[in-house]
């Protein structure tokens, strides 16, 4: 192994203590120096049992995707561990209890399942926690003692983070744990001595900048709070409700407000009028929870009303798969709603993008006078990176609104059609500015007009105002050596991360391929893109939907000659099936 | 023959005389001749003038219907959203600048059909907006279709045999959602409604004033005019608009009276 | 002139009657023969005052489109009037008032406004009215007797209609009109004898089948009830509204049921539901009703039940111009809704395909047990046409369902995966077929979901489904002479018409172009549209909104290479504007 | 250590045991162990099961959220719609087929969050469908977010510093709205359930079984099964169900009573 590069996934029911203890593993890591990009998977709408399953993948270089196999398996419990036998590499490692607190029958257990060349660790989790800290509580502090043992992980990166996560619960807990941790850490390094691996480089305590473990969810909560969100409007929808959460937690203690809304109409209507009276707000959503706003939306696009909306992207149509991951609402976020109402639709692709997209959104639905819409995935909400503490600059968090100047007062035309289409905005409470704003199309005055003229003209200006956004527009990544390419692979949203790492592989394999992110959906950077397809022998656009929703838009640019590779499966994009559609390409091309 | 277009003129002449142009908007409002809502905006904007709010500080928030016109009519800030979500935006509003003095205002389909989800959480939220239901107990602006309170058995284009569903009652739904301040008042009584605005506006939490008017063009049997000052009567004087239960049993049997019906007592 | 086509426009103040002698110089017309095409405008928000005009275009073969200038103006109030000065055809004969009822002053006057080779006919139709019959009432009928004098037309035409118009009034009322449509007969025929025109060539008693007056939206109220609709569900909105006040008046004699709702989303809430136990139903709204119908929309694509939705198309965004035409829902009614959600839409383009589309509609919804949108706009709706009585077979009205075979009672799969993604459908009340339906991802049994494997062969079913319908839903037609084409017009809705009526002209000019009708907006016909694109130099794409929603969608069969001509005007779209067009492209061409 | 698996082959063993699997379906209902929906399924089906409808004449249609999984744990039809729209979506089904016993089920988000703005309608059309609101004052399925019926200061992760609304009574709403049929019930009664679900099932009407239910899993302190032990109580032997004054007085004085609260007289 050139560098490290391992997955590791803990597996158990509901109650084993799965999610904690991968959320240890990560934050030791973490602290350790590497990078790691955690995704959990739990039962979401059945409680008291299901599988839950943490992923973790930990490199010295930057994670960008999940990986496609698990090296390391920590089970819990045997008869969930089971479904992710698939996934395990040749010569990986599994952790097992020995002596589970439901009995397994033999030929369910994990040991007959596994292929030969898997290591295997069986350890009585339960009783040596027991014994070491008289309750089997602490059976998940067990096993990760044995992982550490077993993969060299330094005990005293887990010795740091376990009192940190348990600090709060009193010092009884914490040595508790530390003692569970320890108890299994002795066990493993005394009874595997032979077979003990070294899969992670050593890692010591980590150096460089400090680093934070973000869920996308949390960076955009973050993001807001630091933009100088003032009120939040919502209703509880999977993936989105951890922002509304985090931020009832946060924002009144910034004097904000935090209201959970009747449902989604009402959410973005709060959002509408209190951008129009100049707070920042926002509102945030998944797709079935979005159509629903989607009226509203276009009243946002005709009053010209600031308005910061996230569509957390999960499974659709209707319902769908609430805790899976798709994007499939690119259509919706750009294209839903009355009329010809063009909006901002950025995406970003990583969990440091959440952050920086959801400070730069407010500037830009202030100066644009226009909803600004956010796509994130359930991928992108829920799994963890460790990242620099992100940042917001005084300049990235600077009020976006364009006001009129003092001398119009008293002949103040709100709607005044300017060369970038953005009028100057009066805000409520302004004297001599006073204005009424309508969804009813209208002259620059404001007042309704439905004369063609004016329908075209003021048509015009919005949409013109829209394009003119596109300067203050996160711009299009390439990912080449430059020139022409035999393959461009083009990725939006969390699909990016499985695009570039596909790419980066076929490169250092010596391909002449080049990936090209693309985060500004709406209105999008035509030229630049278009400029990247015409350097390519064939273009590649994998995306997690089954028609192909980035490609329906800018494959034109291109004359529609693009090859799509489309995944319905509710799962984030492997990077190896783009690495074998790039190589199918090549082959074709040859 | 006197034609439409005379009536108007003579309207207008006799708004020009009374002097009420510091309020409301020079744009003619839109409405019909002899529309209930000229009273409404009559009271309302001499409740405005008589609170001495300087007009920048007010907004006006409406959502669709010949009610919701009403913001291109006044000189405050105005805020036409869509149909039905008047409370909502108003809530916004209100929230991020507490400064502002806001009416909400909206006709009984946007408040009671496609936005009858809203009243009940703004009530219990008790946000301090002024809501004003203009009940003419029709849809004015689609031309004359039954709205949530429109009386069984009403006759219209979209109900030609009848309707046969039981009215909703705006106020004893008010009282049901524990709106904090509830009023019914009259447009036929402009005076009567702007005593009243001016003290639900002082309020400090969520006002309804639920407003019978007539819709002079599509309602030719139920709220007319006549109809109208025939049942609407005042609150005895000895009715004390604090007590809860007293407020639910007088609307339930009362459908008329008008006045403070309840409000949220110290 | 070869063959009649005549523009009579009537123009007054609301009250004036100006609607009804619009409406009667259409059925006066229509009776003698002619083919008419008639759109009135009026103030639909400001009551009691405002401007109507009736526009009335009047031929010997088919009328397609509304002409670009007016021939005939009959003016009830000149002050009114004077806007559509700019749209009289050099030539054309001005009826007006020459003792109106309110004074006009000299300068304000049409007289005074008119170019001077206007033949200006001034009659004191309130007086001859008032003399004839004892009330300046018929005043608009006075007006009517003068027009039929100047312009030719036989008066015992417009007996006949005015005695059906008014015979539910009673005999004093049509006798009084008669009267006063007689004195203005009778003075124009003595005062203006020497400048008689004879437009309309002698127009006698129709002969063929018979004709009826329908406009857009009762062509659609006529259709649903032909089908046998049992259940309309729907929410007030222009222009939509008039199809449920038919309804509401018709349905309930043939045992169904009129029901206004409270909001669209209980509306389409309902359609679902009855759908789902069997009955036809359906809803009409337009676009800011259709956006809150759209999450419901894709829970009827993810849980496979019928529905039909007709969005009248008006301006936008937001509410827009509620009174004005534009196609510009295209992009909601095929993107709308979470999740990749493909549904059927269809498009009619003139009042006859209104009927028949309509009709169609719920047999396809029923097979294909899915949402279908059809798309008309604000023109569509309210245009009326003269047309034969339309009619529907057996076959269109039949009951399109896939009943599942009686010998799976007991072992019954709902969603059985099938070569087309049809699977048999039962309706609750059927023995032994129970089944639960969702708008979760859900197995073949309807039992929720979301494993990767089956939510892309789900996904696949569910498109294969909506893939398949195209087979069943009407094809584009081509009007040309075939082989290559130096431009070639594509058109869709109510714009259609005014693209084949542009073509129709350039080709009498021996001009080589086309015109390509649409009617399948979702899914179309890919392979036929793009070969007639293939054929063509020059391809254009005229629509009536701002961003070219047409387009957006089919332009990649073609590269991307086609031209747009966008209106957003929110009128129809005038086919001069199309012809010049047309011949700017083969001059660049050339 | 017992874990949450062993107690759930203990309640499947008790299930198979009690025969009751003509009504429910063979899919075990992914509610967690303890939550009051059983005890409403348990009712639900002995109702089904004692009127003796065929079981493919019943439709149960459903909302989203813990209590909108309902249809797929009984064997009648079944439609799981959309969060909030049950009762429209009941309402098309019943009007297409009025030989369908249609019960509509869903939670107290549902019911009167999104879906708040519906109750009102179908309560004043009188559809003939039966409502089984399930109200656990919480958010179940989307992980514990007060519900509108929350009481005030509740403490949930959306509300860290408890909650500022007055809850809604649905029992009160429904009278407002005019249903015809209001019934209040208790998920640890299923017999009483069943008994009150038969009579409502056959009122020909709007029925509303407003019941109150506990989410065991996020709410551990107000509704809990102890306080909700605790505090409901039957209405009295001589309480006249068909006086609509009085049983507006009486819920108003009575957040707790159960049994029928009100049913349109002859
Ligand atoms: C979403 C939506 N649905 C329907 C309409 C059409 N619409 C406009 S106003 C109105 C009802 C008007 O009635 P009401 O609210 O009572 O106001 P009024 O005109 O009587 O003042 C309707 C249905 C709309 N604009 N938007
Ligand atoms: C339009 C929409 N918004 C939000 C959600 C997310 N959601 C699912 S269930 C639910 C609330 C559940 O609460 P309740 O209705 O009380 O049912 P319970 O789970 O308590 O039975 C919410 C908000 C959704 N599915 N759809
Ligand atoms: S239609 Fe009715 S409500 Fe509307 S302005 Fe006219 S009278 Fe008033
Ligand atoms: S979360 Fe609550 S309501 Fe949902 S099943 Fe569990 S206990 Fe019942
Ligand atoms: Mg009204
Ligand atoms: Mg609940």
């Amino acid at each position: 192994m050139a560098g490290v590069d391992v997955t590791v996934e803990v597996c158990g029911m509901a109650g084993d203590g799965t999610i904690a203890a991968g959320g240890l593993i990560n934050e030791a890591m973490s602290a350790g120096g590497l990078s790691v990009l955690g995704f959990d998977s739990y039962p979401a709408e059945i409680r008291g049992f299901g599988r839950c399953v943490t992923r973790s993948r930990i490199g010295d270089e930057e994670i960008l995707a999940l990986g496609d196999e698990t090296h390391v398996l920590i089970s819990l419990n045997d008869e969930q561990s089971i479904s992710r036998v698939p996934v395990l590499a040749k010569d990986s490692a599994v952790l097992f209890d020995s002596n589970p607190p439901i009995y397994v029958q033999e030929e369910k257990s994990l040991a007959a399942e596994v292929d030969p060349e898997t290591m295997l660790f069986g350890m009585p989790f339960g009783d040596l926690a027991t014994s070491a800290a008289g309750t089997a509580r602490g059976r998940n502090l067990a096993a990760l003692g044995g992982f550490a043992a077993v993969c060299g992980v330094p005990p005293d990166l887990f010795h740091l983070v376990i009192t940190a996560k348990f600090k709060s619960k009193g010092e009884k807990v914490v040595d508790a744990n530390l003692k569970s941790f320890d108890a299994g850490y002795a066990y493993a390094k005394e009874r595997f001595a032979d077979c003990l691996k070294t899969m992670f480089s050593g890692p010591g305590r980590a150096e460089g900048p400090e680093k934070v473990m973000l869920s996308g969810n949390l960076a955009i909560g973050k993001a807001a709070l630091d933009a100088g969100l003032r009120l939040y409007y919502g209703y509880p929808i999977t993936p989105a409700t951890p922002i509304m959460e985090y931020l009832a937690k946060q924002l009144p203690e910034r004097g904000g407000a935090v209201v959970q809304m009747e449902d989604e109409i009402a959410s973005i209507g709060a959002v509408l009028g209190a951008s129009f009276a100049g707070a920042r707000s926002m509102t945030a959503t998944s797709g079935p929870g979005f159509a629903l706003m989607t009226e509203l939306i276009t009243h946002g696009v005709m009053a010209e009303i600031p308005a910061v909306i996230l569509n957390a992207q999960r499974g659709g149509p209707s319902t769908g798969l609430p805790t899976k991951t798709e994007q499939s609402d690119l259509h919706a976020a750009v294209f839903g709603g009355p009329g010809d109402s063009g909006r901002i639709v950025i995406a970003p692709t990583n969990v440091a993008e959440c952050y920086l997209f959801t400070v730069k959104s407010f500037q830009l639905a202030e100066k644009y006078q226009t909803p600004v819409v956010v796509l994130t995935d359930f991928f992108l909400d829920n799994r963890v990176e460790n990242l620099p503490v992100p940042e917001a600059s005084e300049q990235d968090i600077a009020f976006g609104n364009v006001f009129p100047d003092d001398s119009v007062k008293g002949s103040y035309i709100r709607y005044l059609d300017t060369e970038t289409g953005i009028s100057p905005r009066a805000l409520p409470g302004m004297e001599g500015f006073a204005f009424s704003a309508t969804g009813l199309e209208h002259t620059e005055r404001g007042t309704p007009d439905y004369s063609p003229d004016n329908h075209m003209k003021m048509s015009d200006k919005r949409h013109r105002k829209i394009r003119s956004a596109l300067r203050d527009l996160p711009m299009p990544e390439e990912f080449s050596r430059g020139g022409d390419l035999d393959v461009g692979v083009i990725g939006w949203g969390s699909t990016f991360g499985s695009v570039l790492e596909a790419v980066n592989t076929a490169r250092s394999r010596g391909l002449n391929v080049g990936a090209l992110k693309i985060t500004s959906i709406f209105p999008y950077h035509a030229d630049m893109i278009g400029e990247f397809m015409g350097r390519c022998a064939r273009v590649l656009i994998p995306e997690l939907n089954y028609s192909g929703q980035l490609a329906n838009l800018i494959s034109h640019l291109r004359g529609n000659d693009v090859v799509r590779l489309n995944l319905a499966t509710g799962t984030p994009f492997p990077p190896s099936l783009i690495l074998s559609k790039i190589e199918e390409l090549l082959k074709a091309g040859a | 023959m006197k034609t439409p277009g005379r009536d108007l003129a003579d309207k207008v002449a006799a708004i020009k005389n009374a002097h009420v142009f510091d309020v409301r908007s020079s744009s003619l409002p839109t409405w019909c001749p002899g529309c209930g809502y000229f009273g409404i905006h009559q009271g309302l904007n001499a409740c405005i003038r008589e609170l001495g709010v300087p007009l920048h500080e007010v907004i006006t928030v409406s959502g669709i219907g010949c009610a919701g016109r009403y913001p291109f009519f006044t000189k405050t800030y105005g805020l036409h959203t869509v149909h039905g979500r008047t409370l909502p935006v108003a809530t916004g509003v209100k929230m991020a600048n507490p400064d502002l003095t806001v009416y909400a205002v909206g006709g009984d389909g946007d408040g009671l059909a496609i936005g009858g989800g809203h009243l009940p959480h703004v009530a219990r939220r008790d946000v301090n907006i002024n809501y004003l239901l203009f009940d003419n107990s029709i849809y004015g602006l689609t031309k004359g279709q039954p709205s949530p309170s429109s009386p069984v058995g009403m006759k219209s284009k979209a109900s030609p045999f009848g309707t046969h569903d039981k009215p909703l009652n705006a106020t004893l739904l008010a009282l049901t959602y524990g709106a904090s301040f509830v009023a019914r008042l009259f447009a036929g009584d402009p005076e009567g409604i702007t005593r009243v605005l001016k003290e639900g506006t002082q309020h400090p939490g969520f006002a309804i004033f639920h407003i019978y008017t007539s819709c002079v063009t599509f309602d030719k049997t139920f709220k007319t005019w006549a109809n109208l000052k025939k049942w609407v009567h005042p609150l005895p004087d000895d009715y004390d608009p604090t007590d809860y239960k007293q407020a639910f049993n007088r609307v339930l049997e009362d459908d008329f009276c008008t006045g403070v019906i309840y409000r949220r007592g110290e």
